[in-house]
Parts: structure tokens; C-alpha cells; sequence
């Protein structure tokens, strides 16, 4: 983890929301993976005061593409500060030859770069865009990619087979996360493969960081141990057999 | 170089810059960042006697130019803690003071198992808000009687006035002013009201305020604690009476500003900083009551701004 | 409509939104940018017995996010304030509140000046930082005794929590939570430390709180003012227990923003503002009691935010 | 005085420092005067949280171009809000036609507008610029107005001639104002002159105006007669023969 600074080389659109950053990042911020992103800011004044999480979809030498709402405007040239890479890169089994992505309700832009990896190694990989997540403009994502679209979790019909097919399976949702949403999944492939194995199904945990180094625990996941880790050490992918899930629901009673 | 003695002991701090509770970590987290040893000394986020685990409920509110921050200061305990991390503690370049919370009972035990170690060089007591002056000057006490090490109070924004003298009595070494207050504001993902500790640039108007009232009627070090984010507002709670202030969330925001800070001092004696200006500039070994006095003096004749030509 | 009565007098607010002291002015000033008729009430800027001049020092440090000002109170006291503002309080299209300070001897002075006259409405009483409890319960005692008009308190942003209960006692029929606090901040001009009273959007999340612990505490009707600039923001200190809100600096930074709060209203009911969620809005009829409990009940299933795609 | 908004239809850099922006402005922004000017905010945020003072220096029809120094980055097209006119008109005298303006380390911006119409009705006037207010690119000014630079006051020889010539002195400085150089002029004045009419010898003021509509009452100056006045509602231009300069000073020992 570093902190330098990043050139806003080119700006591309890829749909109405979408748009593609290509930044010249310093060494260290090349050496990014899949799961991994930067805390982010883009002016020198304190507003807003917390960095914003800027998500890596591609690394080409010393050009780092992220993926960036197009509500927010930028401008070839910009300097921005960048601190990364945060958190782990996504735990992708050597030995996983079928992928299944599920973005709820968000952009899966999370799992671009580490799908870069799987497909270069021959992994298959399917990814599904349930309700809003439609809309992000799949033709900008790889050929090899299989695209599954569903209105809601329960119309998302291939699901028996997808979650019985898949060797690992990562969901992401708008941030932080979604615990019913995570609930809902947990259940579904606890009843389709009876067993989860390790390793099997992660959730995508993105609460704010006011760090991203460990050092304000502001961003802890509780797990069904008793135990608490940190999104910006530990995470982003957690393992969704071993979160309490139910105590990570935002304000929940128990606060 | 300031001095915080308590009887034979005494936390030396090479700049008067320290990296406060909550904002760094337990150790060494930020080195991966930051060279360390820039600093005077280094807080430990809050430590209790027993367990506590971390607030169920949102704990972080992003605001317009700060941040709403409830943890529930999670830690594993001053034991477990200690065997955690006693081997970063002594590897460190720079002193460790201990922030501990807790009841006065807890805070005692606590006091009692740190005189023991040794890699422990000052503790920060975290003043709850809730206490009365009579209150303070007892806490404090307990914890007074229970060790050698310097002994640094950390009080309440709100209450900071009218407990200070009750905690300098009760054996505090130096004041840290002032622990950020708290607020409400609406969690955007619940939808609720919650509840939590605010942190921004405008903390420091605040905080200015107090260690300058506070310079003027006590004896004791004090410590500025809230909002420095430029090395020129280290200037400014010098010039209000402070003899080393902390840094806190500015090290989230910009943590190349906490470098930048620290290098504006060199060891020991204080250079004019970035826009300090010749004849305001006071040496940091004055009393702090000599450096008070001077705001009220005379002013110097007027300086028009730099025209915008 | 809000109403606050003392024995048979009332203030009758028809929409919860008051123009705060020090921001408005002393009567129709800010007539030219904004339809006043849309405020519920307008409080004058402080008015003291005995006339006062401006300060003779800085009186603006323009802030990151705010502003630190200073005037010294300027008015050429009550007797003179009323013959030059009498036309223009009988005119105003909303009821005039006079913010009143100065000592108890001096505020008892007044109000028994004003209780013969007709053209205010209500007295505000600039409670100053610097009294106990027991001092805040006799200086509101002391005028309370003195008029039939309505009382409404404006306490201290640090004492606030501390003093309330005493200035009910005292006979104020209505809180107003809070003044803004004062700090320090270095003048660009004459390279000085200078302090004065801080405004920003900052301070919402500082007095939402005491609005909150306040409104379970204390069954008088609580006027929010501090930070508020937002529509959203009312929204907020009426679910924590606030029956009205006072608006000040944002009619400096953006007069519009008077009009798209007050307008947010409408006579008497309450309809749900941009962005406020069906299930979490209340009603502003409900008492506040139930309104801040809701806040401590569980939660609603978590909403994500809206997704960026 | 009215609440706007302005469009940026044109900059123009006229030296290194200076910019020249044309506002689109409304109906009530067209109607302003030399001396008034704007209080302008370019952001719906709140950093800056005071707005600004924007200088008008020329009127067509529907346009008002103002000087902004080149530090600021601004984009044709911007909309930018608009508070004014604020401020009197400066009390140029129907009888005055000997005008002198003199700059003092400030722009002389401010009186360009007021120039106008001067020149229209046949003045004739002189502008000294003092220290850095010679680095005023006076190449943009119009013709017919006579330019004297002097490195600093004392050093302005023609002093003794130009003040006793002029029917009217008015005088500028960076803002607030500059009440060492005021007091200097005074002196100066008092002794060329000797006695000083009425509306002959002003200097500008411009303190930080939070409400620039007389409420705040932040702005005050304090006269001798023990009277104060709002900067915002009675100034800019204060006749320096009645107001009391040294209970004006910064953060004086008074306070
Ligand atoms: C220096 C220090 C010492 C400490 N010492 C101890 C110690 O000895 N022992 C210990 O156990 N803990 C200690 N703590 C931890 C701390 O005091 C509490 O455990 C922790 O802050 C929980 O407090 P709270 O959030 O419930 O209280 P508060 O922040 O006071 O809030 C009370 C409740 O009201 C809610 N609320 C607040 N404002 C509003 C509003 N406007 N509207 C609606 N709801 C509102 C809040 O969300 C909260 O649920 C210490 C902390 C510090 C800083
Ligand atoms: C509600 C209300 C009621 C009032 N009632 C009265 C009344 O009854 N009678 C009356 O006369 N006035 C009253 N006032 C006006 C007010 O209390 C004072 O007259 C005015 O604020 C002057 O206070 P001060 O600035 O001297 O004090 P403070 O703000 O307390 O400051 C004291 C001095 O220390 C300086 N200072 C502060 N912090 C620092 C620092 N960090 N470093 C160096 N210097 C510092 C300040 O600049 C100031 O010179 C009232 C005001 C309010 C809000
Ligand atoms: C992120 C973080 C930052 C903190 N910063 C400070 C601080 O600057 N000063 C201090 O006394 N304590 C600090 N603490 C400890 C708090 O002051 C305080 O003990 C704690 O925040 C109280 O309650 P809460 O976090 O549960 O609301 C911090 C704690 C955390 C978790
Ligand atoms: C511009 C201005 C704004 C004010 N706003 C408030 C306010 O919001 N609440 C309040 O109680 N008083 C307000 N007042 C009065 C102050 O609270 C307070 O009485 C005064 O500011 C105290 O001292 P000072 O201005 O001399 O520092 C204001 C006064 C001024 C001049
Ligand atoms: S963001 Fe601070 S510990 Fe993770
Ligand atoms: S700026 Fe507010 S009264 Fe002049």
C-alpha cells in the first residue's frame, strides 16, 4: 500500500452511467489484482473529506483502467491522489475451473480484473446482473464471458444450475453490501449443493474506510466465531459461511 | 525537545507533534505510509480492561468536510493487547503513550499491569463526558496513585473547561485538548438518525478556542487535539499556548500531510514554517503564558493582504 | 401551526421555520431576496438594554466551510431600537421575536418595556455561556416575572444540556438549541488570533444530538437552530424531537435556500420533503417523545443506496 | 438588489494576473452603478462558504464584464449566482471635473465602471497606480484617462499638483482597506489643500460582507461622530474627512 499520484490519461464512456478512467499510475499502484482497488481524491481541499474507492477493471503496463459513475466529471490531465492497493485480491482457488458472478442491484465492476485472470487460466465464467445491474452495458465485457440477466434474485431462473455448476461463486452488491440479499444466496446454495465447501461463496463487504489501512477499525465485519475483521485488510471477499450476517445489518437492534 | 515529567519519569518528545488515539492504530499500521519516527510520540487507539467488540450499528457517516465515526472501540483487552503487540511497542522508533478507557476501577487495574511493562512510555486517560470535575479529580487520582509513568488527560470538548483544573489536580501530567465531541447525523443507508464522534477541519476553530482560555489560567503542558490539518495550524495552538498538539483523521484524509507537518520542525528547536509571518513567530521553549499574553497585546499595524493584480 | 403559550398569551408559528437572531437582521431587511411571509417568525438581532457599539476588532475570518464572526452587538439599545423599528414590526406579514441579552437586571428592564408595548410577539433570551444552572433558572425567573409575553431561551451550544432543565424551571416556554459556539481562528489580515462566534454547515450534526437527548428529557417544545441549510436537514431535527427550526447563515450563503425550506411546508401539515423516505417520516403533530424513540426501535430492512451503473 | 443567476459567455486574459469575464446577467444586474458590485458564488456547495466580491467594470446592454484575477479558473458557459448590486453608487459629483483615483497595491477595477461615465461627461481624470498596482495592465484602460505609477506614495511626485487640482479623490486598496496609506493621504490632502470640502476625499472599504443586505451587521465603519455605518448598504466609498480611521484599524488594541 502506497500513496502517489495518477494521471487521467483518457476518458471513455461505455454507457449512459459508465464511464472508463485510463490512469498512468506510479509501480506500485501496477501491481493491483483482481478484488483490490484505491481509496482515491481528486482535489487538494478537504471536501469530500473521506477518499472515494475507485475499482480497477484492466492493468496494461502503467495504465490502470477504473470504472467511475459518470455523474461525477473529469478531466484529461487531472492529478489524483490515489492510496492502494487496499485489501486482499479476491481468493480465487488455482484449482477453479467454473466462476459464477452475481452483482445485485450493482455494477460488477468488482470482478473485472480478477475475471482477466480467470479467463486467461481457462476458467468458465458466468456472471449475473440482476435488477439494476442490467442496465450496465455488457457488450463492453469480455466475449468469453457468459451473461445471465434476472429482475430480482428470485427470477434469476438458470439459478439452480449455475450455483450447482460453479466451483466458486462471488456476489457483489451496491456499498457497503446487502445482507438480505447475501441471506437470500446463502440459503439458496445451502439448499442446492448441501455442503459448502471452504472457499466456495463470498460476498463482496465495501463499507466506508476512513483509513483503508487498518488503522481506524471503522470498517469491521463480524463473524459467527466472535471474532471482527477489517474490509480494508482483510476483505473485500468474505466468506459468507462465516460472517454473521446478521449482525453486519446496518443500525441494527443490537447497536 | 518537550519534557512531560512525572516525578522520576518523563516521556521526551523529540517534535511536538504526536499521532493521536483512534487515527493511527494500535502501532505500527501507518509505517507502510508514513516514516514514523517524524513524529514525537504515537497514541494507541482506545484500550480497555476487558474485551469490547465493535458497535453493531452503522459506524461511519460521511459528512460535508468530516466524518461521523462510531466504533464502539473495539479491542481484545489490555492483556491480550499487550501480548499482541509489546514486540511492535518496543521495535518502535518513537514513544508509545497508551490511551485507556474505562471506569475508574478498570482504569486502576489497568494503570497497575502497565507499571509492570516496559515498552509503555506515557498513558492518555480518555476522560468520559459524562464526569463531573469532582469526578475527574478521582479518576485521574486512582490512576495516579496506581503508577510512575506520565500521565496524560484527554478531555471532552464540552466539558474541557470546567474539568481541567480537577484533572491537572487529581495528577495529570499534561492535557490533551480535547476528545472530538459528538453528534448526530442521518446514516444514508438506513435511513436513520445515528449517533457517533465528528471529525473535520472545523474542529479546529473550536479547539483553539479552549487551549487558549485554558493556557492562560493553568500551569500544566498542553496538547492541542482537533482539526490540524496544515503545519500553519500547528502555529496557531502554539501561538494559543499548546507545547505539542496531536494529529487525528487528518492522516485518513492526507497522510502526506502528517509528514509535511512533522518536517516543519526540526529537532528540538522550532523553524518558521510555510506563511508564518517574522513577528508573530514565537520559539516554542516560552512559557506558554508569555505567548498567551501577546495575542492581547497591541497588534502590529495593519497588513493588506497580497493584491490581486 | 405551532403554538407556545404562556398562561394566556401564545406565539402561533404557522410553519415550523424562524428566522434566527443575528442572521435576519432587525426587521424587513432581507424583504428585498426573500418572501418573508414564508417564515413562521422572525427574531430581531440582539438587542440590549443600554445601546452598544460594534467591535473594535476583526469582525469576519472567512473559515474552510464557515465563518468566524464577531460584531460586539451592536444596537442602539431598546429604547431607541423600538421607535426606529416600531412601524416595521407592526408591518411585518410574521410575528417578530426580540432577542434579548444583557444581565438580569438589565433583561427585567427590558421585558418590562416591552410588555406594554404590541409589536413582539415573543422575547428571546440570549442565555450567555457563562452561568450555571442556577443562574440560567434566576435570569429567566427574573423576566419571566416581568412579562406575559411568551419566553423562548437560546442556550449555549457547551451548555446546553447542562442548563435546559433549569431554564424551564425559570419559566421559559420554549428552548431554542442552540447558539452557535465560539472559537478562534487567525485573521489573514492582521496575523492575530481572534476569537468570535463560528457558523457553518458543521454544526447540524453537533446540535442534532442535544436536540435529541434534549427531546427525551424535557417536555418543552425545542427550536433547532445551528447548521441548518437543507430542506433534509429540518426533516432531521423533526424527527429528533424538534417542534420548529431557526434558520441563520445559510441566508447569507444562499438566500434561495430560506425560500426552498420554508416552502417545503406547507400551512399546518407537513409534506414529505425531497428525498425523505414514506417510512421514515413522522408527522410533526406527534409528540417528540415518540418521535426519538422510534429512532432507538429496529431498524427498517437495509435500503442500499442507489447503485452506480 | 436581487438573487440571480449569470452566464460566462466570454474570458479574455488581459495580462498575467487579470482576467476579464461577460456575464449574461438578468434585468436588476444590469442596473449597476460605479462602485456597486456583485457578491457571487460559483459553486452549489458551501466551500467558500461567503461569496465573493466580483468588480463590474463595463455595461452593455445585457452585459456586465467584471475583472477576477487569473488564479480563479472559471469556464465559459458557467453558471454563476449572483447577489447585487450591493453598495451605493460612488458619489461622484455633478459639478466634479477633475478626478483623481489612485491605487494603492490594489487593482483599480473598482473604479473603472464609475470612469465610464466620468469620461462620458467630459472629466478629465488621472489614475495613480502605487507599488504592485503598476503591474495593472494599463494598456487596457481607456485613452483619454492619464496614468502616473509611483513605486510608493512618498515617491509619487507629482502628488502636490494632482491633489490640488482634482475636484474629487477617490482611493483604493487590496481589500478590507488600508488605513496606514489612508491616513498618509490625509495628511497629504489636509496639508495641499487645506481645507477639505465636502464629497472630495473618499476611500474605499470592503470589509468580508457575510450578508451584503445591512443584517449581519459585520460590515460596520465607524465614523467620528460616534456613528457607525454598514460598508454593504452606505459604502463602498466613505468620505475619509468622517470616518475615524484608527478606530478602524484590524483587530486594533480597542477591541
Ligand atoms: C474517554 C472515554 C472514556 C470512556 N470510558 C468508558 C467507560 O469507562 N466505560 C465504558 O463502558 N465505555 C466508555 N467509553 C465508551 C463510551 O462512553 C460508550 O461506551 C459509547 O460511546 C456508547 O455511548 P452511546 O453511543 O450509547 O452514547 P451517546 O453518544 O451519548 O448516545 C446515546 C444514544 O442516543 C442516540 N442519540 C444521540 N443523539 C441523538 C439524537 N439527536 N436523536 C436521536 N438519537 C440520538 C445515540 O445514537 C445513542 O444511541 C468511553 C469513551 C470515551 C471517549
Ligand atoms: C446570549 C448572550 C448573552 C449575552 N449577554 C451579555 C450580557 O449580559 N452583558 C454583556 O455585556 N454582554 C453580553 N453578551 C455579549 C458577550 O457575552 C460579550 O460581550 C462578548 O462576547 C465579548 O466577549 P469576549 O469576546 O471578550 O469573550 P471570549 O469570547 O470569552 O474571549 C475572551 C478573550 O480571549 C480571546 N481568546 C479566545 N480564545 C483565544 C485563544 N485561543 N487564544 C488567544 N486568545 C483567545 C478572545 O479573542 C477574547 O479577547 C451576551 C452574548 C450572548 C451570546
Ligand atoms: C476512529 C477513532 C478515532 C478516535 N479519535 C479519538 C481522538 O481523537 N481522541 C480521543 O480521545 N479518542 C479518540 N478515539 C476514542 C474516542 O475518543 C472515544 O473513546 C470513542 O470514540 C468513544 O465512543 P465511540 O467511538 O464508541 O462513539 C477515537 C476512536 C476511534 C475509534
Ligand atoms: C451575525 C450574528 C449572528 C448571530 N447569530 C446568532 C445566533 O444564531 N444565535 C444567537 O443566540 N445569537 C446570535 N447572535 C447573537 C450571538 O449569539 C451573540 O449574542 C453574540 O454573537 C455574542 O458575542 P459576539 O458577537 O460579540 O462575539 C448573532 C449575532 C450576530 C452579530
Ligand atoms: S478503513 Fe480504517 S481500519 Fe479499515
Ligand atoms: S455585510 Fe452584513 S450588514 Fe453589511
Amino acid at each position: 500500500m502506497q500513496q502517489g499520484q495518477a494521471i487521467i490519461e483518457r476518458i471513455r464512456r461505455i454507457s449512459a452511467g459508465v464511464q472508463r478512467l485510463e490512469l498512468a499510475v506510479e509501480k506500485p499502484h501496477q501491481a493491483i489484482s483482481g478484488g483490490q482497488f484505491f481509496l482515491a481524491r481528486t482535489d487538494s481541499a478537504y471536501g469530500p473529506y473521506l477518499r472515494e474507492a475507485w475499482l480497477p477493471i484492466a492493468v496494461r503496463e502503467n495504465v490502470v483502467i477504473v470504472e467511475r459513475p459518470t455523474r461525477y466529471a473529469y478531466l484529461p490531465n487531472q492529478v489524483i491522489d490515489l492510496l492502494g492497493p487496499i485489501g486482499r485480491p479476491f481468493p480465487l482457488r488455482s484449482s477453479a475451473r467454473t466462476l459464477l458472478l452475481i452483482a445485485y442491484e450493482a455494477t460488477p465492476a468488482i470482478f473485472l480484473l480478477m475475471l482477466q485472470s480467470a479467463l486467461a487460466r481457462q476458467c468458465a465464467a458466468t456472471l449475473v446482473l440482476i435488477g439494476q445491474a442490467r442496465r450496465y452495458p455488457f457488450e463492453a465485457l469480455p466475449p468469453a464471458l457468459e451473461v445471465t440477466l434476472a429482475e430480482y434474485h428470485e427470477r434469476w431462473a438458470e439459478r439452480e444450475q449455475q450455483i450447482a455448476w460453479a466451483d466458486q461463486i462471488f456476489a457483489a452488491a451496491p456499498p457497503p453490501y446487502d445482507i438480505p440479499a447475501y441471506l437470500r444466496l446463502l440459503e439458496d446454495v445451502q439448499r442446492i449443493r448441501q455442503a459448502i465447501g471452504p472457499e466456495t461463496l463470498y460476498g463482496v463487504f465495501q463499507p466506508p474506510m476512513p483509513c483503508g489501512i487498518g488503522a481506524c477499525q471503522a470498517c469491521l465485519v463480524r463473524l459467527q466465531s466472535g471474532d471482527e475483521m477489517l474490509a480494508c485488510i482483510d476483505g473485500l471477499a468474505f466468506d459468507l459461511t462465516r460472517v454473521n450476517l446478521l449482525q453486519n445489518l446496518p443500525n441494527s437492534p443490537g447497536a | 525537545m518537550l519534557e512531560i515529567t512525572a516525578g522520576k519519569s518523563a516521556l521526551r518528545l523529540s517534535r511536538p507533534v504526536i499521532g493521536a488515539s483512534g487515527a493511527f492504530g494500535f502501532a505500527s499500521e501507518y509505517s507502510k505510509l508514513i516514516d514514523l519516527s517524524l513524529l514525537g510520540a504515537l497514541v494507541t487507539n482506545p484500550i480497555s480492561l476487558r474485551p469490547r467488540r465493535a458497535a453493531h450499528s452503522t459506524r461511519v457517516v460521511p459528512l460535508d468536510g468530516g466524518v461521523l465515526i462510531h466504533t464502539g472501540l473495539p479491542n481484545s483487552g489490555i492483556h491480550k493487547m499487550h501480548r499482541q503487540y509489546a514486540a511492535k511497542w518496543r521495535a518502535s522508533p518513537i514513544p508509545i503513550i497508551m490511551h485507556l478507557i474505562g471506569s475508574a476501577d478498570d482504569l486502576a487495574e489497568c494503570a497497575i499491569f502497565l507499571d509492570q511493562q516496559s515498552e509503555v512510555a506515557a498513558i492518555e486517560l480518555g476522560i468520559n463526558d459524562t464526569l463531573t470535575a469532582r469526578e475527574v479529580r478521582a479518576v485521574v487520582a486512582t490512576v495516579r496513585a496506581r503508577t510512575q509513568l506520565p500521565l496524560l488527560a484527554k478531555l471532552p470538548l464540552y466539558q474541557a473547561v470546567n474539568v481541567a483544573a480537577a484533572a491537572v489536580d487529581g495528577g495529570a501530567n499534561a492535557l490533551v485538548i480535547a476528545a472530538p465531541p459528538r453528534g448526530t447525523a442521518r446514516d444514508p443507508l438506513s435511513g436513520q438518525l445515528v449517533g457517533g464522534r465528528l471529525y473535520g477541519t472545523w474542529l479546529k476553530p473550536l479547539v483553539l478556542r479552549l487551549v487558549g482560555q485554558l493556557a492562560m489560567r493553568l500551569d500544566v503542558p498542553l496538547i492541542g487535539c482537533g482539526g490540524v490539518h496544515h503545519p500553519d495550524d500547528v502555529r496557531d495552538f502554539l501561538e494559543a499556548g499548546a507545547r505539542a498538539i496531536q494529529l487525528d483523521s487528518v492522516v485518513w484524509a492526507r497522510p502526506e500531510m502528517v509528514t509535511a507537518i512533522a518536517q516543519a520542525f526540526s529537532v528540538g528547536e522550532l523553524t518558521r514554517m510555510a506563511g508564518a509571518l517574522a513577528d508573530e513567530w514565537r520559539a516554542i521553549g516560552e512559557p506558554a503564558e508569555r505567548r498567551t499574553q501577546l495575542l492581547l497585546a497591541p497588534p502590529p499595524p495593519s497588513m493588506p493582504s497580497p493584491p490581486e493584480i
